[in-house]
């Protein structure tokens, strides 16, 4: 029996997996039983009633997706009287995702939302700040850290930073959000990114530009979470490209607590159940007891291990590779 | 988030599966479309005229095509367990699709969305008769209302639409179920808007119009519309629309319906396909 | 007959079709006449002498590969004693590549190689500046400008400034570049990520991590070269991902004057001839007659045109988009 | 940029090519390693014994895998037109090779690298007999070598060594072409270091060791180039790395050498894969 619970701050989650924003709903529970899933992170709300983007929202790319469905919304309000009721009644907590498009705004959407029912508030600070020429919150540290105070003072509840992967050096953004008061960080949003249909010329999203997510972006965020997760002391949750479970136990390796799953959901409704069970059955096999133990469990770089070819002579040792052999300098 | 449902909205929309169903048939048309049969009994039994299957077309080199592709329901066999789609070769997930050998197996995930309903009774209490006018995918899409609807007593005339007789499909079906066809071509040059509203016209002269279902082009949309709202019919329309999660999660599938005065955004793939046809805006 | 030549600057190039740096050397030759190429960009120089970096140096993800070569190099005497000489003796003109640690080395350096037989130097500010607590100089817009100014005052040759995708803003960067003095943009280098063996739990690469290119990085680098296209007047080369003359004709589309391959070569060596040969075909096609006509030929977003499904009566021509019938406001 | 040379370094640098050859055989060589013969005459004229090729593997969703995959010529057939590869099943890649079929093609690039060299004569104008250590790999790389050292007259002994007898391969192949062979396994007892090096000493003492080439074991490198030190042979090594380009553009494959009194990086795939026994460092 592997331990699959894992702590989040003062959360304790089931499991370490759950949906990202914006790619689960409750009609989910038509294809099999979310209580299975970690938590309930659903599609981010807003301060302001919104329509979203134009169509098309969506658009297919080599090993990935691009969107820019936006943020529709029908309001706090809406919100409180119907989506809480709705989703405090399935057992695996429930968070929410909210948004605003400034400081303020966002703090005052924070404190209205900090009702029973929800176990944490996941804060998408990667949408633009209109106080700061529409720059994402989460694009610079000074920001992050002004408007996470402001969330911080809003709420008691645990408050799940989620941070952008366009912004340039995001382990200064991770530490401002710790130092502001965020109990964990969500690593990462989509990448800006955009696609041309050359027959017709035209962009193939409605809004030219959107958020390019699934396996293509894996490797990217895994380093970020891998860079913020050794940046603070707050827990990192991964997100960007996971697709199995092997994809999971990367960025568990790399130092995430936890994972979020997204576009693997449209693929595969009940992904997130196999990525689950993989985990609970890698677990199994490499004689790990609690999915706990391998959170940062990164062994140093280097060719011998696996690599080393050819050193096959019955029972004697590898010896260390070729990299004590030489210098490695001069790094560029 | 919009449209909150604990309970699925309609009874139509059971518990969704996604089972990997063997093709039992799969064979061209004509030279556009496909049809394709697979066993999926626990699907089959779930599945209702309207409804729709999003298909994991086999992907090949860096996992093109990404998305799943929405497939109407073209027969339903809920006995058999069997179920047929009538699918037109168009781009990457539909090329991928016509390759699938027979005895290979396709995921398939559904059934997804809302059917059609039938149209009230009249008010003398008749079953009333109804006007399906078809093109293109709605040929597809429209087809297993025919039998729906017959087998619930109400008479079918079904103007079936196509650039060429070539292209008209489920013309024989649509008979063999004891519906009237009125096969309608660009070739022939009685497709256009004049003649099938000539057509509309005199079938509402003759009483068999009482409610209107179209799917497939824009212009019978408009056209269905004009018809409807001036002899105040029952009318449904199935929409089309580009779709990542088919299960009303993503909202990348909306298009846009009047309400009263505004315009509201609806996501094609769980408050549709199948919308009032007053309500819809066309694109 | 298409005509292929485009000019970046006051160069004029045979065809938009050259390797990117560090992906191609004079080996290529033995499988095929690399004259036919556009030009010739070789792997960066540095003004010290260096090892480059640990094995394993790159490795295998979804839709690309990550590398951590770092930039082996015999330094600028070897440079000028022996690579210049055999370059130039190619008939495509030959473009070097340098690069520093600081920006006044980086000068002296770009003096140094400014000799004939070079056409253009592509300065390649995605690498740390020491100056700048390691951070590269084209992560910011300052140090930008100000190695830009310096490189611009040591040479007049030609100046193309090759970006780094790993800046928060990069327009801003392609900007200051621009005004420091470059006569081209390259956009972009790789992405920085890493990946993770989790069988021996080791990083892939033994610098932990390493950049990112092929496939994968195209929607990412294509809105880059997009966004980059529309800030400055100076020409954009794009190069990220480009596998197919498709891709390039994506990249020119958003408004590059000429492309980079790079990883496509590792699998198949010939891959920029068939880049040059389906641009030449796709422009007879489509009734180009000058590949630079296309350049920034970006139709409108909307969903009209390919997407209007089901508009298909006869010969009505399609009426325009629902986006006319909505106001697409509260985009986030 | 290393070692600038206009002009290949050596003849056997021949202009590479990419063809897509036809497998005309495929078969288990025993649990781990498989032979596949192709057809691809331009590439086989041009071939070396240590050379090698840089094989597409087929890629299948997100295009793993991603990179080339070198493999060692096993077998020449210069007139046939044919070129023969040993290879054990590992990872991604092989195992993708593995379920190509006779009649599929393999996209191939190649010959790359610097294949063996051949000791010069005796200090009484014979021809220097050679001594072969085999081992994992180097059983298929050091396969051709035999062949063109017997035809150019060299006596060869080759030790062949494996963990099993089932794994040991060229067995019968090597006493074919005339040359003696030795097999050792782990099974047997008699492939450690010890037993090795005693028979390379009554080799030496038999005066059949007068060149050393290996290939395919750390522990085999290290005794070889004790063995060429003390009685100062001629001795050449085939060399391992993982590759992108196979070309010597992207300076991934690099391994350390001794060059004098400093440690250099020599790239494997085009100043190798064959290098000097003494210059080695093992890895
Ligand atoms: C509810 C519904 C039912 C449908 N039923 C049928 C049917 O019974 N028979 C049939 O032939 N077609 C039907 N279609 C259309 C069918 O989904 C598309 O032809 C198919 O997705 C095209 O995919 P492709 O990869 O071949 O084309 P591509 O052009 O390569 O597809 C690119 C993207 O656009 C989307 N797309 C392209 N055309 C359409 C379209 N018409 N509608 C929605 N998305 C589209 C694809 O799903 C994909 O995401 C239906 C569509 C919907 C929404
Ligand atoms: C010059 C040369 C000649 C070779 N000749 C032979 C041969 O004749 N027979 C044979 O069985 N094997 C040979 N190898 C090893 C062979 O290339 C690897 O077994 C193969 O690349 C493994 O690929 P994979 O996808 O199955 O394994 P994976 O482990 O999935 O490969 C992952 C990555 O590591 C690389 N890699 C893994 N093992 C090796 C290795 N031993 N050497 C270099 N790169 C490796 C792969 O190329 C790939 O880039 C040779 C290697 C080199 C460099
Ligand atoms: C269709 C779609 C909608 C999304 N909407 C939101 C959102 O509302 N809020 C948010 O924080 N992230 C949103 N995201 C980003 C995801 O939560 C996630 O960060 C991203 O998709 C990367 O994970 P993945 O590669 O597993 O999909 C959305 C992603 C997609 C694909
Ligand atoms: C193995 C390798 C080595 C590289 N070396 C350099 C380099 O020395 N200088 C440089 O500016 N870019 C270097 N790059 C980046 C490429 O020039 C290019 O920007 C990047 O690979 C994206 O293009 P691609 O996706 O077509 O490969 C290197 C890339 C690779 C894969
Ligand atoms: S396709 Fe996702 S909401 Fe309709
Ligand atoms: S594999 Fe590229 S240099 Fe050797």
């Amino acid at each position: 029996m592997v331990d699959l619970s894992v702590d989040i701050g003062r959360l304790r989650l089931a499991n370490p997996v759950m949906p990202a924003s914006g790619t689960f709903a409750h009609e989910l529970a038509q294809v099999f039983d979310v209580d299975r899933l970690g938590a309930l992170v659903i599609k981010t709300v807003t301060a302001d009633k919104r329509i979203g983007n134009p169509t098309p929202r969506v658009a297919e790319v080599p090993g990935g997706m691009l969107n820019s469905i936006g943020i529709p919304c029908k309001g706090p309000e809406h919100f409180l009287a119907e989506t809480v009721p709705l989703y405090s009644a399935f057992k695996a907590p429930f968070v929410a995702s909210i948004s605003a498009n400034t400081p303020d705004e966002f703090a005052r959407l924070c404190e209205m939302v900090s009702v029973p029912g929800i176990s944490a508030i996941e804060v998408n600070i990667s949408c633009p700040n209109i106080e700061d020429d529409g720059r994402a919150f989460a694009m610079r540290p000074e920001p992050t850290l002004a408007v996470m105070r402001k969330l911080r003072a809003a709420s008691d509840l645990p408050l799940w930073a989620k941070l952008t992967p366009n912004a340039g050096e995001i382990q200064e953004v991770a530490q401002a959000a710790e130092a502001g008061g965020a109990d964990a960080l969500v690593v990462a949003n989509t990448i800006l990114a955009m696609s041309i249909d050359i027959t017709s010329r035209k962009p193939s999203l409605g809004k030219v530009m959107g958020g390019l997510s699934g396996p293509a972006v894996k490797p990217i965020i895994l380093r970020m979470a891998y860079q913020c997760a050794r940046s603070v002391t707050i827990p990192v949750i991964g997100c960007g490209g996971i697709m199995s479970a092997e994809d999971a136990i990367e960025y568990m390796l790399a130092g995430c607590s936890a994972v979020q799953v997204g576009t693997a959901t449209f693929i595969h409704p009940s992904a997130m159940l196999d990525v689950i069970a993989g985990i609970e059955a890698w677990c199994a096999q490499n004689g790990v007891a609690r999915v706990s133990d391998i959170v940062g469990d990164l062994a140093e770089a280097g060719d011998e291990g696996a690599r080393n070819w050819g050193a096959d002579m019955g029972t004697e040792k590898p010896k260390s590779g070729q990299a004590g052999a030489i210098n490695w300098e001069g790094v560029a | 988030m919009q449209a909150m449902h604990a309970v699925p909205p309609q009874p139509d929309s059971l518990p969704v599966l996604e089972e990997r169903a063997e093709i039992l048939r799969h064979e061209a048309v004509n030279g556009e479309y496909r049809l394709m049969q697979v066993a999926a009994p626990d699907q089959a039994r779930r599945a209702r005229a309207g409804q729709f299957f999003h298909l994991l077309c086999p992907q090949d080199d860096v996992l093109k095509p990404f998305f799943r592709r929405p497939m109407s329901i073209y027969a339903i066999d809920a006995e058999g367990g069997r179920i047929s789609f009538l699918y037109k070769v168009t781009g990457t997930g539909t090329k991928a699709l016509a390759k699938l050998g027979i005895g290979e197996r396709l995921d398939m995930l559904g059934p997804l969305g809302i059917g059609f309903s039938l149209p009230p009774d009249t008010a003398t209490g008749h079953k009333t008769p109804i006007v399906i006018l078809a093109r293109g995918v709605g040929l597809a899409t429209l087809a297993p209302l025919v039998g729906l609807a017959r087998s619930a007593g109400h008479a079918v005339t079904a103007i079936l639409s196509a650039r060429s007789p070539a292209l008209l499909m489920s013309l024989e079906e649509t008979r063999a179920a004891g519906a009237e066809a009125i096969a309608v071509t660009d070739a022939q040059g009685n497709s256009d808007t004049g003649h099938v509203a000539a057509l509309l016209d005199d079938l509402h002269a003759k009483g068999r119009m009482g409610a209107l279902y179209t799917c497939g082009s824009n212009r019978l949309l408009k056209l269905a519309q004009a018809h409807a709202a001036r002899h105040a019919l029952f009318g449904e329309v199935a929409m089309e629309q580009q779709m990542a999660c088919g299960l009303g999660m993503c909202f990348c599938c909306v298009r846009a319906f009047r309400e009263g005065d505004a315009t509201v955004h609806r996501r094609v793939c769980c408050e549709g396909p199948v919308f009032a046809l007053e309500e819809a805006l066309g694109w």
